[in-house]
């Protein structure tokens, strides 16, 4: 089974709230190694990205994902919007036009996201950034496709992807950002956007999973 | 938290009303997208000074739009950079045909949106050329960093080449002045007490009564290292040591000697803190042929000082010297 | 106790070599007496402001000396007013022989300081006029206390004056047009936190977190009453009613609205407060034709705020307008 | 037995410990109702008196007492300042050139001082200043020198006025000086120039007693 324009509107929807729900844990994490504000810089940005769906008419996927990149680029601020909107809008020019999208073009959609923020933002692995999660969740995607998962398997492999890599940062020293000033003392602490995207992902593979599970059951 | 606020929320845009309105005559205030620009930009013919960053730091940016030096500021909110849209509408708001240069602070926030909107502007027909101000001794520039942090030096960086456009110079002879001055400047802070951002609530470190935080930036980041309080003289001395040896200044050089206050600091331990600069300088054979002391580049409340020196050459004193008119730097006006 | 200092006994010392240093150009500082004087004193046949009074309130009095404004600042110990022989000294050094108008804020050490010192210059044969400025509308004036005490409106009557003695104008006239301000201005404070003077180590008093105390004197003496901490806008209302009710300020008055903070208020709070102010004039139909936003009459690093209210007529208004360059006002030059 | 320049001496040296050693007490009263300063503005004031007795020769109790007057007239500043210096430089100008002085002499030097701090203050007794302490001890020694006594019994006296002026005007409600700021919130508090005169006559008691005893001895 593939997805619409509409159930990514939704799976967006979701995001929003979990980014929401986990503002204040996400700002925690930020002042431990940086300035504090990933949580309200994310909840600014997707409350205005629900905001512009409400009145937006998004016919296809890639439309959907072009609209939420301009707006978080346009509200977020700080490195997560540019990064965050780069990601999202190589994504969307992945989907092209396509109505629908299948496994594979989630997988090649994630996978361009992926590259679009290494290229801006020019962090590597091993950095202590949302690269750390990023990656290992592309390359988790891309397996799980290549075994013939559904979406919601692919984007559960990518969730699980995200939280270890996510996870084997902890101990590293950040290179890249904010929290690169504090040196060894960055050691031990969670990245905060390590840790968003893991619950983006978290919160599309359970979404997926959801529809899925529906689309049986009718 | 303690705060003479209404909403955490509504900070930025209810301080911006009041610049607008204290300083009408200076500049106008745009609230969507937010940006402060000249009351009298664009200035025809004249390179387009534009700068920004989170809010927190007044009067950096907003204090210094005006005659001689900015043409335009974005702030953001609080710690937190601009967006790209907002460069794009201050610098459309205030080109006057030669063009405009971007004033960017090394955060890797501030420098992907700037480098965001300076793609976005180029399309738009504008010339741009951005210039990034990395003076902080306080981080090792190096592969295990995201580089030097852009502090005081800004400041001093923005008066220099505010006078450089307002004297008729190109957008490349300005970017070519403000990049020297990047590299003639260096700065290291340090704090006695956190700051704590409104809609967070929450000091953004915590240190013991007889604990200060050397190397701090400017958005609450903790320092370099954590450290017993000691005097003025010793703490004047590990930033001067930093500042003095990394450029290096030398016995014989011309300064401008520049101690910052973060906001919570009283102007008598700024004065305190220059007087023990000056003698260190002095110890050293360098001269202090310029001065600034008091409030400029700020991290809310927080209590600690900044020093930031720079080199001076016949051009820079002479730019440095000449008028500004600004809310928060005006002089031979 | 949490400063940049090295000696609790020696800070106002070493912070007033640093103004020295710092503004060569501007003033000069006499250590024993204590006092700072125009660096081109005495000017010949112009009236000399004489002002001082405890240190901690940085600008006030040493960065309001120089051309219109201050002839000479008289520095007292942290919060204690100055000795009459520092009076008498700076007085001798900046009569210019148009007589010298001491600029006293009525408190009881400071007026009988001052008024020692008067009485032994005028044995010296310097004529000499004195007016003490009472502006504090937190405290009633009556036979229940030592009257109003003065704050910001200081520095708006040592501008205005200070433009007069420019201009010209002899010793008493100087001196009619310094108690006509005082006549137009009220003003009232108040503090989120307490401040610290160096040599007791101790918090002048004790807040608790959600608490601010209102009607706050510059010394870090308890104000008028201890309020639950509001909105800004409840803050400011609560400052503006009993300033606007007490002159009384009337619908059409052209004033001047000054927003000062007691040294640890960032920027951000006080444009946001005086837009606030704004608002709440603009309610009553009070004009708002000139503005000062900043910390200039303080309190250590006491965080809170003051407003004060001049009405202003031509007269004083040219007068505002005058140039003035000192080190922490400075326009038209 | 009479005074002499040099038993003034001894006594403003035991005055100005006295003031010390109660610095950070009388500075704590004046942070309850005033600025916290009386303590250092005294202790200042004393430490530059004593370093002036040692260099400068004062023949008579007279020129003792104008050499205190103008030093803390030019260390003090404060309130506390003018009124201490004014209370020692009309207590001078009531001895003369006299080389003793005697029990009413004393009598009449203090009265002329406690004159002069009203005379420059303009505070009455009730309006919980140094007054209040000041009026009594000089009425009480008024009435010891009248019953005969001693320099001695005199500055007892003087003493205990002061002691039970200064705390009959604790539950008062100052009137005058910074403590007047505080309204209401000034009752309660004991007012810290009628404590420090206290302790002021108090040293003077001690001392003349001890002379005394001393002359007895020998
Ligand atoms: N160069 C970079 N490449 C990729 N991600 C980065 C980079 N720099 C920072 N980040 C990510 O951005 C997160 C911080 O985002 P945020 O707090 O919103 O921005 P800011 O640091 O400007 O306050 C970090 O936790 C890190 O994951
Ligand atoms: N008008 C006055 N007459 C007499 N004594 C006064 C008067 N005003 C203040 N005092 C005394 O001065 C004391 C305060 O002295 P001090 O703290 O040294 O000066 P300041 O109040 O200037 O800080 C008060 O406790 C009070 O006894
Ligand atoms: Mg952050
Ligand atoms: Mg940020
Ligand atoms: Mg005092
Ligand atoms: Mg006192």
């Amino acid at each position: 089974m593939t997805c619409t324009a509409d159930s990514v509107v939704a799976a967006i929807r979701a995001v929003a709230q979990v980014v929401i729900e986990h503002k204040a844990e996400l700002s925690h994490l930020d002042r431990e190694i940086g300035d504090g504000d990933h949580g309200e810089n994310l909840a600014k940005g997707f409350t205005a990205v629900v905001a512009k769906l409400d009145t937006t008419s998004t016919p296809t996927p890639g439309a959907v994902l072009k609209l939420v990149a301009t707006t978080l680029i346009s509200t977020v601020g700080g490195a997560s919007g540019p990064l965050f909107g780069t990601a999202f809008l190589r994504a969307a020019t992945s989907c092209g036009d396509a109505q629908t999208l299948d496994a594979d073009q989630v997988v090649v959609a994630l996978k361009a996201a992926v590259d679009g923020v290494v290229a801006r933002g020019k962090a590597e692995i091993g950095d202590k950034t949302m690269v750390d999660a990023l990656i290992p969740a592309a390359e988790a995607a891309r397996s799980a496709a290549d075994a013939g998962g559904s979406i919601a398997d692919v984007l559960t492999a990518a969730a699980n992807g995200a939280e270890s890599g996510a996870a084997s940062a902890i101990p590293l020293r950040a290179r890249k950002g904010r929290a690169s000033y504090l040196g060894e003392r960055s050691m031990g602490h969670a990245d905060p956007g390590a840790t968003s995207v893991t619950y983006l992902l978290q919160s599309l593979a359970v979404g997926a999973a959801g529809t899925a599970a529906a689309a049986v059951e009718s | 938290m303690k705060k003479i606020i209404n909403d955490p929320t509504t900070v930025v845009q209810e301080a911006l009303a009041g610049l607008a309105a204290a300083h009408a005559d200076l500049l106008k205030v745009s609230y969507d997208p937010m940006f402060i620009a000249r009351a009298d930009a664009p200035i025809s013919g004249q390179v387009a000074l534009v700068s920004g960053g989170g809010s927190g730091h007044e009067p950096l940016h907003g204090g210094f739009v005006g005659a001689g030096m900015l043409a335009a500021a974005c702030p953001g909110a609080i710690f937190t950079s601009p967006t790209p849209d907002q460069v794009i509408a201050a610098a459309q708001a205030v080109d006057g045909g030669a063009g405009v240069l971007l004033i960017v602070k090394n955060y890797t926030g501030d420098v992907l949106n700037f480098e965001t909107a300076a793609e976005l502007a180029e399309a738009e027909g504008i010339s741009v050329a951005t210039v990034v101000v990395d003076d902080d001794v306080a981080v090792k520039d190096s592969t295990w960093t995201a580089g030097r942090r852009g502090v005081g030096g800004t400041v001093l960086l923005e008066k220099i080449a505010g006078a450089a456009a307002a004297r008729g110079d190109d957008l490349d002879s300005v970017a070519a002045i403000a990049t020297r001055v990047n590299d003639q400047v260096r700065s290291m802070g340090m704090a006695l007490t956190p700051c704590t951002v409104p809609h967070s609530g929450e000091p953004s470190f915590t240190l013991a009564d007889d604990e200060m935080e050397m190397g701090v930036g400017i958005h609450g980041e903790p320092g370099r290292e954590r450290m017993k309080l000691t005097s003025a003289d010793e703490i004047v001395a590990t930033l001067l040591d930093s500042i003095v040896e990394d450029l290096p200044f030398q016995s014989g050089d011309k300064t401008l000697l520049f101690v910052n206050g973060m906001g919570g600091t009283p102007l008598v331990e700024l004065y305190l803190a220059y007087n023990s600069a000056r003698k260190y300088l002095a110890e050293r054979g360098i001269e202090v042929s310029r001065s600034l002391v008091g409030n400029y580049i700020t991290s809310l409340e927080m209590q600690g000082c900044s020093i930031t020196l720079l080199k001076l050459d016949d051009e820079f004193t002479q730019l440095w010297d000449a008028p500004v008119h600004t809310a928060a730097l005006r002089w031979g006006v």
